[in-house]
C-alpha cells in the first residue's frame, strides 16, 4: 500500500526510501521552519508542526497495515557509504522490520496526540513556537534512532533525542528548578551513555569494524566474539555496558534520579519524552540487541529491572505531586519491561512497552488536563473533581485500570504475559526468585498507589474550594487525544482474548498482532501453568492495592496519618526517596568535584549535614539514645589539617599557572624537545 | 646546479633573513615591514615549486592584505620608537635555545627520512583550471566551508572592532 | 613557465634598481645646501607641535578587516571562474549545478555583506575613538 | 609568446645576435619598455592632462617649451631632477626612501603583463590578470609607509586615507575582473584577448558585463585616487596627501605612478572589456605577422588612450567627493552591484551555456562565428 | 650534488622558518609581534604543502591546501586583529603581558 502509494507519486524514486526519508525528514522539516520563522507565521505555526507529524503519523499507519499484510517476516533494509576510509569503511542505513515499526507506530501515534493536545496545554506559553520546534525535533531525533540500522547511527539519535530531552525540561528555564532539572538529566543520562559507548567501541575493536546490527549478530552467532577482561568475557562486558545506556535513558536503578525531576518540564512533554517514547528508547535497545547478550547480562537486566520496578513502586506511594507519582510508576513500569527482557521474555517486554505508551501517556495527558484546570500539581489540594471534569475522569480511570492490570485492559496483557514469564524463570531456576517476587510486589504496590491518586485527584469533598470553582473541563483539542489513547488502553485493541493468554485468541492470530508479528529470536516455550498461578497471583496482589487504598483514601477507614506514624523511618525514607539524590550529591558532587574545600569543611559538610541530618532519623529509630561521640579533637587535628594542607600546597602550585600564554608554549615547546631527545637516547 | 637550484638559494635568503629580522628585530614596525620581503620569498619557493597562482594568491593576501591589517595594527600603538616598545633581549634566550634543538631534531628527520618522492621535472601545467575543478569537485565541502569561516571571520570581527 | 618568471624576476630587480639609480643620477646634478629649517616638517608655515606618529583614526582598521576578508573570497573564487566557463559549455547538465555551487559560495559571504550593511558598518560617520579605562 | 621571446625567434638566424641569451633580450626588453614607452608616456599624459585641462576651463593650458608647448613634460622632468632632495629630520629616513622604492615597483611591475599587441608582452604569464591584482596591490603598501614615514600629520592622515581606499575599491575592482574571467575562463591577457574576437568584445557578452565594466571603471579611478576621489591627496584639506614631504626626483616618482597607474587601468579595461587590440567588425588576423602587429598596437594604444582621456575629462569636469560619501559608493554601490554582475553572469553563462549576445544573435541570423 | 635541489631542501627551509616563527610567537611582548611568528608558521606550513603536492603526491591536492591555509591566515588575522583592537580600546595597550584579564 504504501509502496504503490509512492510509486504513484513520486515514480522515478525507490518508493521505501522516499517513504522511509519523508517519515525522518518531515518532523526535521516542522524543526526547520519553526525554529527560524515560526514566530511570524499564522498561530505560531503550530499548524506546521502538527501537519508534518500528522504525515510522519500516516506514513507509519500506512507501513504498519504493509506489514500485517506481509507477516513477521517482514524486513528491509537500505545502506550508503558515510565514510570511506582505506581500512575502514561506514555505513549508514535505515533497517525497517518489526520492532521498528511498532516503535513507529507508537512514537509517531504518542506524538501526534501530543502535539495536538500542546495547541491547548501551551496556547498561553510566549515560547509557543520555539516549544513546537523542539518537539518537532524530538520526533525527528526519535524516528532517526529507531530507524538505524547500525551503532553508530542509533549512538548519534540517542544524544539527539537527550538534548531534545533536555531542551524540552528545561523549555521554562525562567525557574531554576527546570534549569537545574535539564542538567541534571542530561548529565545523569551521560553517564549511562558513556558506558553504551565503551560497549560499542568495545563491539567495534572486537568485531573489526562492524557496527551493523545483523553483522555484529551472525559474528557473535558463530562464536567470534572471544576474549575476557578481568575474568569477565568481553561479550557479557560489552552487553553490561550497551544496557548501561539504557539504564542511563530508562531510568533504571541507580540512574533513575532525573527522571522525577524532568517532570519540571511541560506535561505533555512528560507525556511523550517521559513516559511513552524516549525512556523506551532504552528498552528498544535492548530488544534491538537482544540476541547480543549473555545469560549473565540478562541475568544483570532482569535484577537491575526488577529491583527498579519494586523500588520505584515504593517511593511513588508517600508522593503527593501528581506528576511525581506518575514519574515513578513510569521508572516502575520500565523495570517491569526489562525484567522481563531479562528473563527472555522478548515479546512480553516489548509489548509492554506498546501498551504501556499508550495508557501512561493517556494517564500523563489527563494529569496535565487536571492541572490545567486547577492550576497546581499537589494532590492535596485536589480533589473531587470528578463531576467537573468527566472526560478527564473516564480515560484517566481506563488508563488507571489498565496501568494496575486489571482484566480486559491492556496492561494485564502485557504485564501478565512479563509476569508468567518471569515466575516459569524462576521455576527453572529457583534461586532467581527474588525477580518474580519483586515483579508481584510492585504490581500491588502499583494498583495501591494509582487508586490513591485516582482517590485524591476525583473523589471526596474538593480541598480547595477557589481552585475547584475554576476548574472546568479542557477544550477539544485535549480530550480528544484522551480519548483515543484511553481507547488504546483497552484490551480488545490488542488482543482477541481478554485475558491475553494467547490459546484462547477469538479471531485468528492476527488480532494478536504484537504477538505475531514479534516471533521472538530465541523461542523458549514455558509451561503455561506457571502462567496461571501468575494470573491468579497477580490479580490478588492488584486486589489487594486496590482494597487498600480503597479503604485509605476513599472510606478512610485507615487513617493515612496513623500509618505514618506507625511506619515512620519508613515513611521518612521513602519521602526523602532513600535518600538517592543527596548520597549522589555528597558522594559525586562534593567528594570529587570540591576535594579541598570538602576536605577543609569535612566536619561540617560530612557529619553535620549527611549523618547527622540525613542519617538521624534512621539512627533515631533504631537506637535513639546511642552515644554521641564527641571526636573534634580529631577532627580538628586531623581532618581540618588535612583540609589546611591541601589548601597551602595548592596555593603554590597556583602559581604555576600565571595566565601567561607564553609561558605555556615555552613550556609546551620545552617538553617536545625533552620527548624527542628521550627518545633519541633510549 | 641548475639555475633554478641557484634561484632557490636566493629566495631562500630573501624568505629567511627578513624573517630572522622580524623575529629579533626590537622594533616592531622594521619587524613587520621585514615580513614583506619573507612573503616575496616564499612566493618565489611557491613559483619554483610550479604553483604559479599561489605564488600570485600569497603576494595579494599577505603582502596587499595581511601585512597592510599589521602595519595599520602597529601603528595603533603610540611610540613605536619609544624604549617600552623595544623587546628585552633576554626573553629570547631560551626560546632561541629550544628552537634550536628543535629545528635540530625537524632537520635530523627531514634528512634521514626515505621521502617517497615521485620527482616530475617537466615543466608544471596550467594549474588554476585544474585548481578549480579540484575546487568544484573534490574539495566542494571545503570550499563551501571556507565561506562559512570567512563569514564567521566578518561577523566575529566586525562585531568585535564596532565602537561600543 | 619558468621563462616568463623569469623576465617577471627581471623586472622586479630592475624595479627596486631603478629608484636609486635615478636618484643617484640626480645627486650629481642637483645642489645639495643644507639648511635646518629645510628639514623641519611642512605644516603650512605652523610650527609642529609633536610628532604626527599618533594614533589614526580606527576606521581604517575597520575597513581593512572588511576588505581582506573580501579579498580572500575573491580569491578562492578566482580558480573557480577560469573553470567555469568550461563546465558551462563542455559538460551536459552540470552548468546549474556549478552555478549553485558558486551561488552558495558567494550567497554564504553576502550574509556577512548584509549583515554589516544592515548594522551600519559601512558607515564612517560613526565616530571610533578609544575609550579611556575608567 | 612574449616579446623576449619572439625577439629571439626572429633574430635566431643573425649572426650575432642570435647567439644573445634569451634573458639579455628580456632585459633589453624590460629597459625599452620603461625608458621609451613607460616614462615618456606619463610625460606625454601629464603634458595631455595640462592640455585638456586647460581646454575644458577656457584657458590654453602649456605652450611655451617646443610647438603647442610639447616638451613640457621634458623640462619638467629636468626640472625636477635637478631639485635638491630634502628629507625632514623628523622622518624616519629608512622608510621615507624605501617607500617610493614600493610604489615604483607595484605600479612599474604591472607593465610586464600589458598585451599591447600580439606577442608584444613582456610575459605572457598563465595568470596574467591575476598576477597584476597582486602586485598592484603592493602600492598601498608603499603608501602606508611614505605616510608614515613622512612624521607629518597630513602625510600620514593622506597615507592612511588613501590605502583605506584602494583596500576598499580593490574589492569591486577584483570581482569585475572575476566577472570577466568568467566570462573568457582563462586568466592569461594575450588569451583573454584572444577569446574576443572583432564581433563579439567582452562588454557586448551580456547585460551585466556592461554594468561590470562601468563598476570596474569608476572603482579603478578610485583605486589610483584620480579625481573624484583624491581625497588622500585632497590639495585644499591635506595640502598634498601622502606625498607632502617628498621633493624632487623623489616625488617625480609617485607623480610617474599616478599617471603609470592611469594607464595600466585604461589597458586592462581595454583587455578584459573592449576586444583588446581587435577592430571593431574589422578581422585583420589574415594579414602577415609584421603588418599585423603595429596595427593592433595601435588599434590597442588608441582604445586605451580614448579611456585615459575620459579620465582626464571626468577629473576636471567633477568635483571631489567626501570621505563618508566614497566609502558609502563603495561599500553600498559599487560593491553590491559587482556582485550581482558576478552572479548575473554565471547565471546567465549557465543559462544560454557560456554564449554571448553577439554569438546567440550570429547564430540566430546563421552565421558561423 | 648536495646542492641539487629536492624535496628535503623546501623541507628545511620550512623549518627554519617555522622555528623562526615560533621563537617569533615565545619571544615577542607585543601581540602583534605574536601575530607575525604565526603568520611565519602559517607560510611554512604552505610551503611544506606545495613541497609535498610537487615531489610526493604529484598533483594538486597540495596546493588546494595552500589555499585554505590564505583562508584560515586571514581569518585569524582579521579576529586577532579585531581582539587586539578592542584590548586596545580598552587598556590602551597591545602588550601580551599587561594583558591579564580575559574580560575587558
Amino acid at each position: 500500500m504504501l509502496e504503490s502509494l509512492f510509486l504513484k507519486f513520486l515514480p522515478s524514486l525507490d518508493p521505501m526510501t522516499s517513504a522511509m526519508v519523508m517519515l525522518l525528514g518531515m518532523p526535521l522539516l516542522g524543526f526547520v521552519i519553526q525554529i527560524f520563522i515560526g514566530k511570524r507565521l499564522f498561530r505560531g505555526g503550530d499548524w506546521v508542526s502538527v501537519g508534518t507529524i500528522f504525515v510522519s503519523f500516516a506514513l507509519s499507519v500506512l507501513l504498519f497495515i504493509d506489514l500485517l499484510s506481509s507477516g513477521p517476516q517482514f524486513q528491509w533494509t537500505t545502506s550508503w557509504t558515510w565514510i570511506d576510509l582505506p581500512h575502514f569503511q561506514l555505513t549508514m542505513g535505515i533497517l525497517v522490520d518489526p520492532v521498528t515499526i511498532l516503535m513507529l507506530l507508537v512514537i509517531t501515534t504518542v506524538s501526534f496526540l501530543v502535539f495536538l493536545y500542546s495547541i491547548g496545554y501551551m496556547h498561553e506559553d510566549p515560547r509557543y513556537s520555539r516549544y513546537f520546534a523542539y518537539l518537532s525535533f524530538f520526533s525527528f531525533s526519535m524516528i532517526g534512532l529507531v530507524l538505524a540500522d547500525n551503532l553508530f547511527a542509533l549512538y548519534i539519535f540517542w544524544e539527539l533525542v537527550g538534548l531534545a530531552s533536555y531542551l524540552l525540561i528545561s523549555f521554562w528555564f525562567e525557574k531554576p528548578e527546570a534549569a537545574e532539572a535539564g542538567k541534571k538529566a542530561f548529565i545523569v543520562t551521560r553517564i549511562g551513555d558513556v558506558g553504551m559507548f565503551i560497549g560499542i567501541l568495545i563491539i567495534f575493536f572486537e568485531t573489526n569494524g562492524l557496527l551493523h546490527f545483523d553483522s555484529i549478530f551472525s559474528y557473535v552467532a558463530k562464536g567470534q566474539f572471544g576474549g575476557e577482561f578481568l575474568g569477565i568475557s568481553l561479550l557479557t562486558l560489552a552487553g553490561i555496558c550497551i544496557f548501561l545506556g539504557a539504564v542511563g535513558k530508562s531510568a533504571q536503578f541507580p540512574l533513575h534520579i532525573w527522571l522525577p525531576d524532568a517532570m519540571e518540564g511541560p506535561t505533555p512533554v512528560s507525556a511523550l519524552i517521559h513516559a511513552a517514547t524516549m525512556v523506551a528508547a532504552g528498552v528498544y535497545l535492548v530488544t534491538r540487541m537482544f540476541p547480543f547478550f549473555t545469560p549473565e547480562a540478562r541475568t544483570v537486566i532482569a535484577y537491575t529491572g526488577s529491583f527498579t520496578a519494586i523500588f520505584a513502586a515504593t517511593m511513588a506511594l508517600t508522593h503527593n505531586d501528581i506528576k511525581k507519582v506518575l514519574a515513578y510508576s513510569t521508572i516502575s513500569q520500565l523495570g517491569i519491561m526489562m525484567m522481563g527482557l531479562g528473563v527472555g521474555a522478548y515479546v512480553a517486554g516489548f509489548f509492554h512497552l506498546v501498551t504501556h505508551a499508550a495508557f501512561k501517556a493517556c494517564l500523563f495527558l489527563c494529569a496535565g488536563s487536571v492541572i490545567h484546570a486547577l492550576h497546581t500539581q499537589d494532590m492535596r489540594e485536589m480533589g473531587g473533581i470528578r463531576k467537573k471534569m468527566p472526560i478527564t475522569f473516564t480515560t484517566m480511570g481506563v488508563a488507571t485500570l489498565a496501568l494496575s492490570g486489571i482484566p480486559f485492559f491492556s496492561g494485564f496483557v502485557s504485564k501478565d504475559l512479563i509476569l508468567g514469564e518471569s515466575l516459569s524463570f524462576a521455576m527453572e531456576n529457583p534461586s532467581h526468585f527474588l525477580i518474580p517476587l519483586f515483579g508481584f510486589l510492585s504490581t500491588g504496590l502499583t494498583a495501591f498507589y494509582m487508586f490513591r491518586l485516582i482517590f485524591m485527584t476525583f473523589y471526596g469533598e474538593p480541598r480547595d474550594s477557589k481552585k475547584f470553582d475554576h476548574a472546568h473541563e479542557s477544550p477539544w483539542v485535549m480530550t480528544l487525544p484522551l480519548i483515543i489513547l484511553s481507547l488504546c488502553s483497552l484490551a480488545i485493541f490488542f488482543t482477541g482474548s481478554p485475558l491475553g493468554l494467547g490459546e484462547l485468541s477469538l479471531w485468528g492470530e492476527k488480532s494478536q498482532w504484537v504477538k505475531y508479528l514479534l516471533e521472538p529470536p530465541s523461542s523458549s516455550e514455558h509451561p503455561t501453568s506457571a502462567h496461571l498461578y501468575a494470573l491468579i497471583l497477580s490479580l490478588t496482589m492488584a486486589g489487594c492495592g486496590i482494597l487498600f487504598a480503597y479503604l485509605i483514601y476513599y472510606k478512610q477507614t485507615l487513617s493515612s496519618e496513623k500509618i505514618a506514624e506507625k511506619f515512620k523511618c519508613i515513611y521518612k525514607t521513602l519521602t526523602h526517596l532513600y535518600w538517592i539524590d543527596e548520597l549522589y550529591e555528597w558522594a559525586v558532587i562534593h567528594n570529587l568535584l570540591r576535594l579541598n574545600t570538602l576536605l577543609a569543611h569535612f566536619d561540617n559538610r560530612v557529619i553535620d549535614q549527611v549523618l547527622v541530618d540525613g542519617w538521624a532519623p534512621i539512627t533515631i529509630s533504631t537506637s535513639t539514645n546511642s552515644g554521641d561521640f564527641d571526636n573534634r579533637a580529631i577532627d580538628q587535628m586531623l581532618v581540618d589539617g588535612t583540609g589546611k594542607v591541601v589548601r597551602a600546597s595548592g596555593k603554590e602550585v597556583r602559581k604555576i599557572q600565571t595566565g601567561k600564554i607564553q609561558q605555556y608554549l615555552l613550556v609546551g615547546l620545552g617538553a617536545v624537545c625533552g620527548i624527542l631527545i628521550l627518545l633519541t637516547l633510549v | 646546479m641548475t639555475a633554478q637550484d641557484v634561484f632557490f638559494y636566493i629566495f631562500a635568503l630573501i624568505t629567511l633573513v627578513p624573517a630572522f629580522v622580524c623575529v629579533f628585530h626590537p622594533n616592531i614596525l622594521y619587524a613587520g615591514l621585514s615580513l614583506f620581503g619573507s612573503f616575496f620569498g616564499v612566493a618565489g619557493i611557491y613559483v619554483l615549486l610550479g604553483a604559479d597562482f599561489i605564488a600570485a594568491t600569497q603576494v595579494l593576501i599577505y603582502v596587499g592584505g595581511i601585512l597592510v591589517l599589521i602595519l595599520f595594527a602597529v601603528m595603533l600603538s603610540k611610540n613605536i620608537y619609544g624604549a617600552k616598545f623595544q623587546d628585552e633581549k633576554k626573553k629570547k634566550i631560551l626560546p632561541g635555545l629550544l628552537g634550536l634543538i628543535l629545528l635540530g631534531f625537524l632537520v635530523k628527520f627531514i634528512l634521514t627520512t626515505p621521502w617517497n618522492m615521485t620527482l616530475t621535472d617537466e615543466a608544471p601545467l596550467p594549474t588554476v583550471s585544474r585548481l578549480g575543478d579540484l575546487l568544484l569537485t573534490d574539495y566542494l565541502l571545503p570550499f563551501e566551508l571556507a565561506s562559512i569561516l570567512l563569514l564567521a571571520a566578518l561577523i566575529g570581527a566586525i562585531i568585535l572592532a564596532r565602537s561600543k | 613557465m619558468y621563462t616568463q618568471f623569469a623576465t617577471i624576476l627581471i623586472f622586479l630587480i630592475i624595479g627596486v634598481c631603478m629608484v636609486p639609480l635615478i636618484l643617484l643620477v640626480g645627486k650629481l646634478l642637483r645642489p645639495h645646501n643644507p639648511d635646518p629649517k629645510k628639514l623641519t616638517t611642512y605644516e603650512c608655515g605652523e610650527e609642529s607641535v609633536g610628532s604626527s606618529w599618533v594614533q589614526f583614526n580606527l576606521r581604517f582598521y575597520v575597513i581593512a578587516i572588511l576588505f581582506l576578508i573580501f579579498d580572500v573570497e575573491v580569491i578562492l573564487m578566482f580558480p573557480v571562474g577560469v573553470t567555469f566557463r568550461q563546465w558551462m559549455t563542455s559538460q551536459a547538465g552540470k552548468g546549474l549545478l556549478v552555478f549553485a555551487e558558486v551561488a552558495l559560495f558567494i550567497g554564504i559571504l553576502l550574509i556577512g555583506f548584509a549583515y554589516a550593511w544592515v548594522k551600519g558598518d559601512f558607515e564612517w560617520i560613526k565616530t571610533i575613538r578609544p575609550q579611556k579605562k575608567s | 609568446m612574449s616579446l623576449p621571446e619572439f625577439l629571439k625567434d626572429l633574430f635566431e638566424s643573425w649572426p650575432l645576435l642570435g647567439s644573445i641569451p634569451l634573458w639579455l633580450y628580456s632585459l633589453a626588453c624590460i629597459l625599452g619598455l620603461l625608458f621609451l614607452f613607460l616614462f615618456p608616456f606619463a610625460g606625454i599624459a601629464v603634458y595631455l592632462e595640462r592640455k585638456i585641462a586647460g581646454d575644458i576651463q577656457a584657458r590654453i593650458g602649456p605652450n611655451v617649451v617646443g610647438p603647442y608647448g610639447i616638451l613640457q613634460w621634458i623640462a619638467d622632468a629636468l626640472k625636477l631632477l635637478l631639485k635638491e632632495d630634502i628629507i625632514p629630520a623628523a622622518a624616519d629616513k629608512k622608510l621615507f626612501i624605501l617607500s617610493p622604492m614600493l610604489i615604483f615597483l607595484g605600479g612599474a611591475a604591472a607593465y610586464a603583463v600589458i598585451p599591447f599587441a600580439e606577442n608584444v608582452i613582456l610575459a605572457n604569464l598563465n595568470i596574467g590578470i591575476f598576477y597584476l591584482i597582486a602586485v598592484t596591490s603592493m602600492v598601498a603598501l608603499g603608501l602606508i609607509l611614505g605616510g608614515w614615514a613622512s612624521n607629518n600629520k597630513w602625510s600620514l592622515l593622506g597615507g592612511m586615507r588613501a590605502a583605506a581606499q584602494i583596500v576598499s575599491f580593490e574589492i569591486p575592482v577584483a570581482l569585475c575582473i572575476l566577472t570577466a574571467v568568467l566570462v573568457t575562463g582563462t586568466l592569461d591577457m594575450t588569451q583573454i584577448i584572444k577569446n574576443q574576437s572583432p564581433y563579439s568584445w567582452n562588454i557586448f557578452h551580456n547585460p551585466f558585463m556592461f554594468i561590470a565594466a562601468c563598476v570596474y571603471y569608476i572603482a579603478a579611478l578610485a583605486e589610483a585616487n584620480r579625481t573624484p576621489f583624491d581625497i588622500p591627496e585632497a590639495d585644499s584639506e591635506l595640502v598634498s596627501g601622502y606625498n607632502t614631504e617628498y621633493s624632487g626626483m623623489r616625488f617625480a616618482i609617485f607623480f610617474l605612478i599616478e599617471y603609470a597607474e592611469c594607464f595600466v587601468i585604461c589597458a586592462v579595461a581595454t583587455t578584459l572589456f573592449l576586444g583588446g587590440w581587435y577592430l571593431p567588425f574589422i578581422d585583420i588576423s589574415g594579414l602577415a605577422l609584421g603588418l599585423r602587429i603595429p596595427i593592433e598596437a595601435m588599434v590597442f594604444m588608441t582604445k586605451a588612450v580614448c579611456l585615459l582621456f575620459v579620465m582626464m575629462w571626468i577629473r576636471w569636469t567633477l568635483p571631489r567627493y567626501r570621505v563618508d560619501q566614497l566609502m558609502k559608493l563603495c561599500w553600498e554601490v559599487l560593491v553590491p552591484f559587482s556582485f550581482a554582475c558576478l552572479l548575473g553572469t554565471a547565471f546567465w553563462m549557465a543559462l544560454f551555456k557560456g554564449k554571448g549576445i553577439p554569438e546567440l544573435i550570429y547564430s540566430l541570423l546563421g552565421w558561423g562565428s | 650534488m648536495m646542492f641539487a635541489v629536492d624535496l628535503r631542501h623546501y623541507l628545511v627551509l620550512s623549518a627554519i622558518l617555522f622555528v623562526l616563527g615560533i621563537i617569533g610567537i615565545l619571544s615577542r611582548k607585543n601581540s602583534v609581534g605574536i601575530l607575525m611568528g604565526i603568520e611565519l608558521v602559517m607560510n611554512s606550513a604552505g610551503i611544506n604543502f606545495v613541497a609535498f603536492s610537487k615531489y610526493v603526491a604529484a598533483d594538486l591536492s597540495g596546493q588546494i591546501f595552500a589555499l585554505f591555509i590564505f583562508v584560515i591566515a586571514a581569518s585569524e588575522v582579521v579576529i586577532a586583529l579585531a581582539i587586539i583592537l578592542r584590548i586596545y580600546q580598552n587598556k590602551t595597550t597591545v602588550d601580551i603581558e599587561d594583558i591579564k584579564d580575559l574580560k575587558c
